[in-house]
C-alpha cells in the first residue's frame, strides 16, 4: 500500500511535468496546428538560461525562473518568425520537417556552446519531507503545487479571454481570421511566446532535480505530442489529463510490471485508445 | 422502384435533422428536394450514400436493402454524388479527376499493375476512352489537363458531375449544382442535367432556384424542419400554401 | 470613401485583374456583375487586402491600402463577406460572431446590440447559438458569414455573392436587409450571380468581363441592356 | 589533406635511410590516428572523454619528439570523427578514414559500433587496428586478430564488488542499472555471480539513463523491497541523480555504482559526499595511487575544464601504448605487424602513466587494474583496492607487483 | 524509331542508369563507394516512404521500426540458416505482416493521430529491440550475420557479395527493383487511388474507394519495401542492434523525400544520395557541423518547398517552353500533354 501510494505520488509528480510541457505544445501543436517538434529544445534551452542565470549572475531561484520564461517567450517567438511562418501554406509535413531542423540545430549549437556535460542547479528547497508514507523533497511538492497554478493560469487566459478564441480561429482559417481584423502574425507570436515561456517555467522549476543537458527535450517533446494525441487534438483538459495519465502509467507500470518496458506501457497505451477512439479522449476534429 | 427511403431519420444530438421521412424514386425520374435552409435535405443526402449512419429507417435500392453501407458500396451499387460545396480532387488535373471517378468500375490491382496484366490493359484503355467520353459529354475537352484549382466555378460544377458521372451509376444526386453560377451558364447546367435523363440516369436533384426546378423537375419533394411537408408535381408544389408558407414566399419563383 | 486605379492583380503568370479603376462613394450601393471566373472574388479580395495588386492603388477612405495587411483594412472600417465563407468550423456560432466583432471587442454593449440585430436578420443562428459553424447546413453558414462580415459595423460592406445556397424567402429577406442597412449609412458594394436582385436594390452597377470593367451606370440603366439581360438574367 | 606527408613503404624507407644516414635531421612525419564515436546526441559527453584521452596522449607523445624507427621520426595526429553511436556512421567515418587519411588504427568506444568496424578491419589491403574501448566481455568473442581490448573487463568489478558484499554480510541486493549493451551485461553478470555466491537479487529495476531524468519510479519499486544494497549506475552525471533520488526517499544503505560511473564524479556533481555515505564503486584516478596519476589529473582538468574520468586515463594510456606498438613493430602503417608488437610493448607503469597496463591476453585485451574504493559512514574516501584480472599463475602476478606503482594488487581469476 | 522516342524522352535516366553501374569502375575509393551504398540504402527507405507519404498521404512515423523489423526478422533466419535470398522477401513479408496488423489499428486515424500513433509504434519497436535480450540479444545486437550466399553462375563460378563492389551492385539492384515496383504501382488505376486518398478522402470514399483498404495495401506495400531494405541493411552492416529502429532514421528518411521532392520518383534518391553526401562533405565543419546541417534543413524547406526535383523540373520546363517558343508553341505543348496523359495512367 505504502509502495502503491509512492509510486501513485512518483507518478503525479512525472504527470505535472508532462501536463506543462504539453501544454505549452497544445498552444502551437494542438490549436495552431505546428508541429513543434523542437519544443522540447526550448525546454532544454529554458533550463540553460536559468542555469546561467543562477550560476553566473546570481540571479535568485524564482527570478531566475521569471527571467528564462520571458526571454524564452522572444526565443519563441523569433523560432515562429523565421522558422514556421515562412512555412504557412505549405503541406504540414514541410513544417515537421523544418522542425527537425531547428530541432538539430538548438541541440547542436547548445553542445558546442556550452559543451555537453551535465549541469546542475543547486537546490534551492532540498529539504525531505514525510507525509502519508511517502517520503519525498520540498522541491518535488514545489513542482507539483507550481504545475497546478500555472496549469489554472493559463487555463483562465486561454478560455476566459478572448485570446484563446483567437488562436483557435486563425488555426481554422486564417484568411477568415484576417477578415475580421486579427493579426494573424501578432497571434503567432504571442501564441509561441506563451508557449516557449512555459516551456521554460517547466524546465527550470525541475532543473534542480534533474540535470541539465543538450539532450533532455529529446524524449519529454515525444511524450509531449503523444499526450496531445491522447488527450485529442486542441483540447486543454485532454493535454491535462494526458499528462497525469501517462505520468501515472508510467510510474505504475514501470513499477510493479516491468521498468524496461515502461515507456512500451505507454506508447503502447496510446495506439489502443486511438484504435478505439480515433480523435483522442477529447478529440473533435479528426486532423 | 429504383430507390425506396423509409421512415429515415436522423437526429444530431437533440436535433432532429431528418423525421421519418419516406420517399421513392423511380427508374429515369427527375426528382427535387427542396426546403428552406437547413431543413434537412444535405443530410438526406448524407444518410443515403451512406455518408452519415442513419438514427433509425431504411433504405432500400432495387428491393434490397442497403442501409448502413459504407459511402463506397453505395457508389458501388449505383448511387452517385455530388456535394453542396464543390469538392473535386483539386491536386489534380482534370482527367485524372474523372479517372478516379471510374475507379470503382475498375479491378486492377496491386499484382495487375506489377505485372501488367491482360487487365490492367484492358482496364487502362477502357478507362481512357471512358475519360475521353465523359470529357465530351460534360463539354470540358479542351481542360482536360487543366489543373482543378484553376477552373472557374461554373466549370468545377460540372466537371464534379463528370466526375460522379463516370461511375455510371443509376443514381445521380446532385446537391445544389448550380449555386453560384450566373443565370446564362445555370441553363447549360441544366441542359447537362437533362442528358444525364437522356442516359437513363435516375436524377436527385436538390436546388434553391425554383425555375429550374420547375423546368427540371418530374416529382419535388419538399422539406422543411426535417420533415416531408408536400411531395407532388410542379405544378401542385407551385401552389401548395404550405410550401408557399415556408419556402417559396409571396412571388414564388425567385 | 473607396478608389480604385488601375489595379491588375496576378496569380503567378496568369493576370486575372487587368487595370481596373473605379469609385464608390460614402453612402454608396453599388453593384458588380461579371459571369463566372471574370474575377469578381478576385478583386475583392484585392480590395480587401488579402491579395497585394501587382500595379495601381487602392484608396480607401482617402487613405492607400494596397500595401496594408488585411487586418489594418478591416480596422479603418472595411469588412468582406468573402466568398467561401471562411468560418471558424470548429468554434460555436456564437464565437464566430464574437470574432466578427474582434476589432471592437471592449464595446461589450455595442458587441451585444449587433449579435441582436444579426440574430432578428437570422433567427437560425439564435437557435443554433452553440452549434459548431462547421457543421450548419450550407445556407445556414452563408448566414452566418453575412452575418460575421455585419458584426464589425464596418463602413464600407462588401458582398461576394451573399444569397449563395439561400432559399427564395431569405434571399428577399436579404436583400431588404441590406437595403435598409445600406440606408442607414453603410456603403456597399455587392457582387451577385443573382442579378436580377442585385439591379433591383443597389443604385449604381459595374460589369466585370475576363478582369476588365465593360460597363458601368445606374442600375436601372443596367437592367435594361440588352448584353446584361442576356447574360445574367436569363431573358 | 597530408598527401605528401604519405608514410613510406619499409623498403623505400631502407633506401632513403641508406642515401641519408648521415643526414642529423629529418622532417618528422605525421601519422593520423582515427578515432570515430559519439561526439553529439546524448552519449556525447562520453566520446568526448574518450577523444580527450587519445588527444591529450598524443599530445605527450608528440611534446617527447614522437616516436623514431629507423631514425624517421614519426609524430601523430588524432582525427576525431562524430557518428552519434550509429554503426552506419560510424563505418562511413572508417571508411573515409581509411582512404583518405590512411590510418593504422581506429578508436571507438561504443559496442554496438565496434563490432561492424570488425566485419570490415580485415579485408585484404585494407586492414586497420581496432583500438576498442569497451568493457565487455562479448568484444572478445568476435575473436577478430586485428584488435585491442582497451579497458580492463569489468567482469573484474563484478566480482570483486560481489565478494565484498558477500563479506559484509549482505545478502538482499537490488539492481538499476543503466540500460543497453554494456548495462544488460553487467546486470546479468552480476546477477550470476551473486547468485552462485547464494545471494538473491530482490529487484531488477533497469532504466535508461541516457533518456531519462527521474528514476523515482524504479528506486522506489526496489526500496520497497528492503535490499541490503542497491547497485546503481551508468554514466556519472544520471548516476549522481540516482544516488541523489535513493536518498531523498530515504535509502540510508550501501550503494554498489557500476564501473560507468565514477565516484568522484559523481561526488563532484552532489557537491560532496555527504549522499554518498556507504558508496562503493571506481576509485578517483587520484586514489589509485600511481606517481603520475596527480599530473595527469591537474593537467587533463587545466586542459579540458572537465574531471578526468577513467575512459580517458586508460585511452591516454593505450594510445602511449600504440606508439611503442609502432616502434616495436617498426612501422607504422602496418596493422598485423603492430598487433603482433604489442604485447613485447608492456607493461607500461605508473611512473608515466595515470593507469597500468601489464600485457596482453590471447584476443586483444590489455590486462590492466580494476580498482574498488568505498566511501566510509564518515564520508571519507578509503584507500582502494586493486585487482588484475589474470588467468596466469602467482608468479605472474609477483612480477606484476614488483614493477607495479598502485600499491596493493590482488588476483583475480575469471575467464572471459 | 520507336527506340529513338524511348532514347530521346529517356535519355536522363539512362545516363544516369550507366553512370550508377559504372561509379565502382571509375571510382576506386572504398570510401565514395561506402557512402553510396549507405545512401542508396537509405535512398530505398525513402522510396517506399514515399509510397505511403508522398503517393497515399498518411505520415508513416514507424518507418524506422519496420525497416528494423525486416533487419531483425533477417538476421534471425539467416543466423537460423536460412538462405538469405528466401531470408530477404520473408523479412519483407514479416514487416509488411506486422504493418497490416498495424494498420488494421491506426489507418482509422487521420493526419496528426495517424503520425503519432505510427511513431508510438515505431518507438515500441525500438524498445522491444533493445529489452527482449532473449531474441534481441538486447541493445548489444544480433552479430555475425552471414554475407548473402553466393549465386552460382554457370561456366563462370559463382556471384559472390564479400566484394565491397558487388555489395554495391547488390543494392543498386534492389534499389532499381524498388523502383520498378513503384514506378508501375503509381503509374496506374492503383496508384491513382492512392493519390484520390490523399487529396480527399472523403470525395475518394464517395466516388466509390474503399479508402481504408486502399490505405492499407499502400501501407503494407510500404512495409514490404522498407522490411526489406532492412534485411539489406542488416546483411551489409553484419549486424544488426536497437540503434536499426531508432525514430531518427525515420526523420532523416523523410527529410530525404521532401527535400528531394514528395510523390516524385527521383525525389527521394535525389534527397537521400544528396544529404548523405553533404553530411559527409560538411565533417570539414567540425563541431559546427549539426547545427549548420539544421540551418540548412530549415532553409531548403522554405526556399524549395516542392523539394529539388520540383526545382529542377521547373528550370527544365522553363528552358524546354523557351526553345519550344522559337520552334513554335503548339508542338512542345502537345508533347507536354502526352507526357503528362503517359503520367498519369
Ligand atoms: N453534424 C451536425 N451536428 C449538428 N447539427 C447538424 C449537423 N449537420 C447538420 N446539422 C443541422 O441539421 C440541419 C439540416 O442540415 P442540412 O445540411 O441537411 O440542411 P439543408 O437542407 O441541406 O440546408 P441548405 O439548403 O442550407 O443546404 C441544419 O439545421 C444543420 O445545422
Ligand atoms: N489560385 C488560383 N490560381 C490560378 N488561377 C486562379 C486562382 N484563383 C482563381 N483563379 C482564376 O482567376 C479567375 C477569376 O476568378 P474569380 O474567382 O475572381 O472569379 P469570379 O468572378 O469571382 O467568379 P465566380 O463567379 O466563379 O466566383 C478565374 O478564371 C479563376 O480560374
Ligand atoms: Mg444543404
Ligand atoms: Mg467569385
Amino acid at each position: 500500500m505504502e509502495l502503491f501510494l509512492q509510486q501513485v505520488f512518483n507518478g503525479i509528480m512525472l504527470g505535472s511535468t508532462y501536463a506543462m510541457v504539453a501544454l505549452g505544445l497544445t498552444l502551437v501543436f494542438g490549436i495552431l496546428h505546428v508541429p513543434n517538434f523542437a519544443h522540447g529544445n526550448l525546454y532544454m534551452l529554458g533550463a540553460y538560461v536559468t542555469f546561467f542565470l543562477i550560476s553566473l549572475y546570481q540571479f535568485g531561484f524564482w527570478a531566475a525562473v521569471i527571467s528564462s520564461m520571458v526571454i524564452l517567450g522572444v526565443v519563441g517567438m523569433l523560432v515562429e518568425r523565421f522558422v514556421y511562418r515562412p512555412l504557412i501554406g505549405q503541406p504540414h509535413i514541410n513544417m515537421f520537417i523544418s522542425a527537425i531542423g531547428l530541432l538539430i540545430l538548438l541541440e547542436n549549437s547548445v553542445a558546442v556552446v556550452w559543451g555537453t556535460s551535465a549541469k546542475r542547479i543547486p537546490h534551492p528547497y532540498p529539504d525531505t519531507v514525510h507525509l502519508l508514507g511517502i517520503t519525498t523533497t520540498q522541491q518535488r511538492l514545489i513542482v507539483i503545487v507550481a504545475a497546478v497554478i500555472m496549469i489554472i493560469l493559463l487555463q483562465l487566459f486561454i478560455k476566459k479571454t478572448i485570446h484563446g478564441t483567437t488562436i483557435e480561429a486563425v488555426a481554422q482559417d486564417r484568411e477568415g481570421a484576417q477578415l475580421v481584423g486579427i493579426n494573424v502574425n501578432w497571434v503567432s507570436s504571442m501564441t509561441f511566446a506563451i508557449s516557449s515561456a512555459f516551456a521554460a517555467a517547466a524546465a527550470s522549476l525541475m532543473a534542480p532535480i534533474f540535470m541539465i543537458t543538450p539532450t533532455m527535450g529529446a524524449l519529454l517533446v515525444m511524450k509531449a505530442f503523444v499526450i496531445i494525441i491522447l488527450g485529442g487534438l486542441g483540447s486543454m483538459q485532454g493535454a491535462i489529463l494526458g499528462g497525469y495519465i501517462l505520468g501515472l502509467v508510467e510510474s505504475l507500470g514501470g513499477g510493479f510490471i516491468s521498468a524496461a518496458y515502461k515507456d512500451v506501457f505507454a506508447f503502447g497505451a496510446l495506439v489502443l485508445i486511438l484504435a478505439i477512439k480515433p480523435t483522442g479522449l477529447f478529440g473533435k476534429e479528426s486532423n | 422502384m429504383l430507390l425506396k427511403v423509409e421512415k429515415l431519420t436522423k437526429h444530431f444530438d437533440g436535433l432532429v435533422a431528418n423525421n421519418h421521412i419516406s420517399f421513392d424514386l423511380a427508374e429515369g425520374e427527375i426528382l427535387a428536394i427542396i426546403g428552406p435552409n437547413g431543413a434537412g435535405k444535405s443530410t438526406l443526402f448524407n444518410l443515403i450514400s451512406g455518408m452519415l449512419p442513419a438514427t433509425s429507417g431504411k433504405v432500400f435500392l432495387e428491393e434490397e436493402d442497403v442501409t448502413g453501407l459504407k459511402p463506397h458500396s453505395m457508389a458501388e451499387r449505383g448511387i452517385a454524388r455530388t456535394f453542396q460545396t464543390t469538392t473535386l480532387f483539386d491536386e489534380l488535373r482534370v482527367m485524372d479527376n474523372l479517372a478516379i471517378g471510374y475507379r470503382v468500375r475498375t479491378r486492377t490491382g496491386f499484382w495487375d499493375a506489377l505485372l501488367h496484366s491482360s487487365r490492367w490493359r484492358r482496364e487502362k484503355e477502357e478507362t481512357e476512352a471512358k475519360v475521353m467520353e465523359a470529357l465530351e459529354f460534360i463539354g470540358m475537352r479542351e481542360y482536360a489537363y487543366h489543373f482543378v484549382s484553376t477552373l472557374t466555378q461554373e466549370a468545377q460544377k460540372r466537371l464534379a458531375i463528370g466526375v460522379a458521372l463516370m461511375s455510371d451509376p443509376k443514381i445521380m444526386m446532385l446537391d445544389e449544382p448550380t449555386a453560384g453560377i450566373i443565370q446564362d451558364e445555370t441553363d447549360g447546367i441544366m441542359e447537362l442535367i437533362l442528358r444525364l435523363k437522356e442516359r437513363g440516369i435516375t436524377v436527385c436533384l436538390i436546388e434553391h432556384k425554383m425555375r429550374m426546378v420547375m423546368d427540371l423537375a418530374d416529382r419535388i419533394v419538399v422539406l422543411n424542419y426535417g420533415e416531408k411537408i408536400a411531395e407532388g408535381p410542379p405544378e401542385e408544389i407551385s401552389c401548395n400554401p404550405a410550401v408557399i408558407e415556408a419556402y417559396l414566399g409571396g412571388e414564388h419563383i425567385a | 470613401m473607396l478608389k480604385l486605379r488601375n489595379v491588375a492583380t496576378n496569380f503567378g503568370n496568369s493576370v486575372i485583374i487587368r487595370g481596373v479603376s473605379l469609385e464608390i462613394k460614402k453612402g454608396d450601393f453599388v453593384s458588380l456583375l461579371g459571369s463566372n471566373g471574370a474575377g469578381k472574388t478576385t478583386l475583392f479580395r484585392t480590395i480587401a487586402g488579402i491579395l497585394k495588386p501587382c500595379q495601381g492603388t487602392v484608396e480607401f477612405k482617402g487613405r492607400q491600402t494596397n500595401r496594408m495587411s488585411a487586418d489594418k483594412i478591416v480596422k479603418l472600417g472595411l469588412s468582406l463577406c468573402p466568398e467561401g465563407r471562411h468560418l471558424f468550423p470548429q468554434l460555436s456560432v456564437h464565437k464566430n460572431l464574437m470574432m466578427g466583432a474582434y476589432i471592437r471587442r471592449r464595446d461589450h454593449k455595442g458587441i451585444k446590440r449587433s449579435i441582436g440585430q444579426v440574430q432578428e436578420l437570422f433567427p437560425i443562428l439564435k437557435e443554433r447559438k452553440e452549434q459548431m459553424a462547421g457543421t450548419l447546413s450550407g445556407g445556414e453558414q452563408q448566414m452566418l458569414a453575412i452575418a460575421r462580415a455585419l458584426m464589425s459595423d464596418p463602413e464600407l460592406l462588401l458582398l461576394d455573392e451573399p444569397s449563395i445556397g439561400l432559399a427564395p424567402l431569405i434571399v428577399k429577406n436579404i436583400a431588404d436587409k441590406v437595403k435598409a442597412i445600406n440606408e442607414m449609412g453603410t456603403t456597399i458594394f455587392l457582387s451577385e450571380q443573382n442579378a436580377n436582385m442585385a439591379l433591383k436594390i443597389t443604385g449604381r452597377g459595374y460589369v466585370l468581363e475576363s478582369g476588365s470593367i465593360i460597363m458601368e451606370g445606374p442600375s436601372n440603366q443596367l437592367i435594361t441592356d440588352d448584353v446584361v439581360r442576356k447574360a445574367y438574367l436569363g431573358a | 589533406g597530408s598527401t605528401d606527408q604519405e608514410p613510406k613503404a619499409p623498403e623505400q624507407e631502407q633506401a632513403d635511410d641508406a642515401k641519408a644516414v648521415d643526414k642529423v635531421e629529418k622532417e618528422p612525419i605525421e601519422v593520423v590516428i582515427g578515432f570515430t564515436g559519439p561526439l553529439s546526441g546524448p552519449a556525447a559527453q562520453y566520446g568526448k572523454d574518450n577523444v580527450n584521452g587519445i588527444e591529450y596522449g598524443i599530445e605527450h607523445i608528440n611534446s617527447n619528439g614522437g616516436i623514431t624507427i629507423d631514425g624517421q621520426k614519426y609524430t601523430f595526429r588524432l582525427e576525431a570523427m562524430d557518428d552519434q553511436a550509429d554503426p552506419t556512421q560510424t563505418i562511413n567515418n572508417a571508411r573515409r578514414m581509411r582512404d583518405q587519411l590512411d590510418v593504422p588504427a581506429i578508436f571507438n568506444p561504443v559496442f554496438t559500433s565496434i563490432a561492424p568496424l570488425m566485419d570490415i578491419n580485415s579485408e585484404p589491403d585494407n586492414e586497420f587496428l581496432m583500438m576498442a574501448y569497451s568493457s565487455t566481455p562479448a568484444i572478445l568473442h568476435l575473436d577478430n586478430d586485428l584488435t585491442v581490448r582497451i579497458p580492463p573487463s569489468f567482469l573484474i568489478y563484478v566480482e570483486a564488488f560481489a565478494d565484498i558484499a558477500w563479506n559484509e554480510g549482505w545478502r538482499n541486493g537490488a539492481m538499476l542499472v543503466t540500460l543497453g549493451g554494456y548495462g544488460d551485461e553487467w546486470r546479468e553478470a552480476f546477477r550470476e555471480v551473486w547468485e552462485h555466491k547464494g545471494g538473491k537479487i530482490v529487484a531488477d529495476q533497469p532504466a535508461n539513463y541516457y533518456t531519462e531524468t527521474d528514476y523515482s519510479t524504479q528506486l522506489s519499486a526496489a526500496l520497497a523491497t528492503n535490499p541490503d544494497f542497491l547497485l546503481v549506475g551508468g554514466p556519472s552525471e544520471p548516476t549522481a541523480l540516482v544516488v541523489e533520488q535513493a536518498r531523498d526517499l530515504g535509502y540510508k544503505g550501501p550503494i554498489l555504482l557500476v564501473d560507468q560511473a565514477k565516484q568522484d564524479h559523481v561526488a563532484k556533481i552532489l557537491g560532496g559526499t555527504d549522499l554518498m555515505h556507504g558508496v562503493m564503486g571506481v576509485p578517483a584516478t587520484a586514489d589509485v595511487g600511481t606517481e603520475f596519476a596527480q599530473e595527469f589529473k591537474k593537467g587533463y582538468e587545466e586542459k579540458y575544464g572537465v574531471i578526468n574520468t577513467w575512459e580517458a586515463v586508460w585511452e591516454y594510456t593505450a594510445i602511449h601504448a600504440l606508439a611503442a606498438a609502432m616502434e616495436e613493430a617498426g612501422s607504422v602503417d602496418d596493422p598485423k605487424a603492430i598487433r603482433e608488437a604489442f604485447p613485447k610493448v608492456f607493461p607500461l607503469t605508473g611512473e608515466e602513466y595515470p593507469a597500468e597496463m601489464f600485457s596482453m591476453g590471447p584476443r586483444g585485451a590489455i590486462h590492466g587494474f580494476g580498482g574498488v574504493q568505498r566511501i566510509d559512514d564518515n564520508g571519507e574516501y578509503t584507500t582502494p583496492l586493486n585487482y588484475v584480472w589474470w588467468t596466469d599463475s602467482q608468479d605472474v602476478l609477483d612480477e606484476i607487483k614488483g614493477v607495479s606503482q598502485v600499491g596493493q594488487i590482488e588476483l583475480m581469476k575469471i575467464d572471459e | 524509331m520507336k527506340y529513338n522516342k524511348f532514347l530521346k524522352q529517356n535519355w536522363l535516366y539512362l545516363l544516369l542508369l550507366i553512370a550508377a553501374l559504372s561509379f565502382p569502375l571509375v571510382i576506386s575509393s572504398r570510401y565514395y563507394i561506402q557512402i553510396m551504398i549507405t545512401a542508396l540504402t537509405w535512398a530505398m527507405a525513402a522510396l517506399s516512404l514515399n509510397l505511403i507519404l508522398g503517393y497515399t498521404g498518411q505520415a508513416s512515423l514507424a518507418h524506422a521500426g519496420f525497416f528494423g523489423l525486416g533487419a531483425y526478422s533477417l538476421a534471425l533466419t539467416t543466423k537460423a540458416g536460412l538462405s538469405f535470398w528466401l531470408a530477404l522477401p520473408l523479412a519483407g513479408a514479416f514487416a509488411a505482416f506486422i504493418g497490416l496488423f498495424i494498420g488494421l489499428l491506426t489507418l482509422r486515424t487521420r493526419g496528426h493521430y495517424f503520425a503519432i500513433s505510427t511513431l508510438c509504434f515505431g518507438v515500441i519497436v525500438f524498445i522491444v529491440a533493445g529489452s527482449w535480450i532473449e531474441i534481441t540479444k538486447g541493445a548489444t545486437g544480433i552479430l555475425g550475420i552471414p554475407k548473402p550466399t553466393p549465386i552460382p553462375i554457370p561456366f563462370i563460378g559463382e556471384l559472390s557479395f564479400t566484394s565491397q563492389t558487388n555489395q554495391y551492385y547488390l543494392v543498386i539492384f534492389f534499389l532499381l527493383l524498388f523502383l520498378f515496383i513503384i514506378y508501375r504501382l503509381v503509374n496506374s488505376l492503383q496508384g491513382l487511388s492512392f493519390m484520390a486518398v490523399r487529396n480527399n478522402e472523403v470525395l475518394a470514399e464517395a466516388v466509390g474507394i474503399n479508402t481504408f483498404t486502399t490505405k492499407l495495401l499502400s501501407f503494407v506495400v510500404t512495409n514490404f519495401l522498407v522490411g526489406m531494405t532492412g534485411g539489406i541493411y542488416a546483411v551489409l552492416m553484419g549486424g544488426v542492434s536497437p540503434t536499426v529502429a531508432g525514430s531518427n532514421l525515420t526523420f532523416f528518411w523523410l527529410a530525404y523525400v521532401i527535400i528531394g521532392g514528395v510523390a516524385t520518383m527521383a525525389g527521394p534518391i535525389v534527397g537521400a544520395v544528396l544529404v548523405t553526401f553533404l553530411m559527409e562533405y560538411m565533417y570539414s565543419l567540425g563541431e559546427y557541423r549539426l547545427a549548420i546541417f539544421g540551418l540548412i534543413l530549415i532553409m531548403a524547406i522554405i526556399f524549395f518547398p516542392r523539394g529539388l526535383v520540383g526545382v529542377f523540373t521547373r528550370l527544365y520546363q522553363k528552358i524546354k517552353d523557351y526553345f519550344g517558343g522559337i520552334r513554335g508553341g503548339g508542338a512542345g505543348q502537345n508533347a507536354a500533354k502526352s507526357r503528362k496523359a503517359n503520367e498519369t495512367l
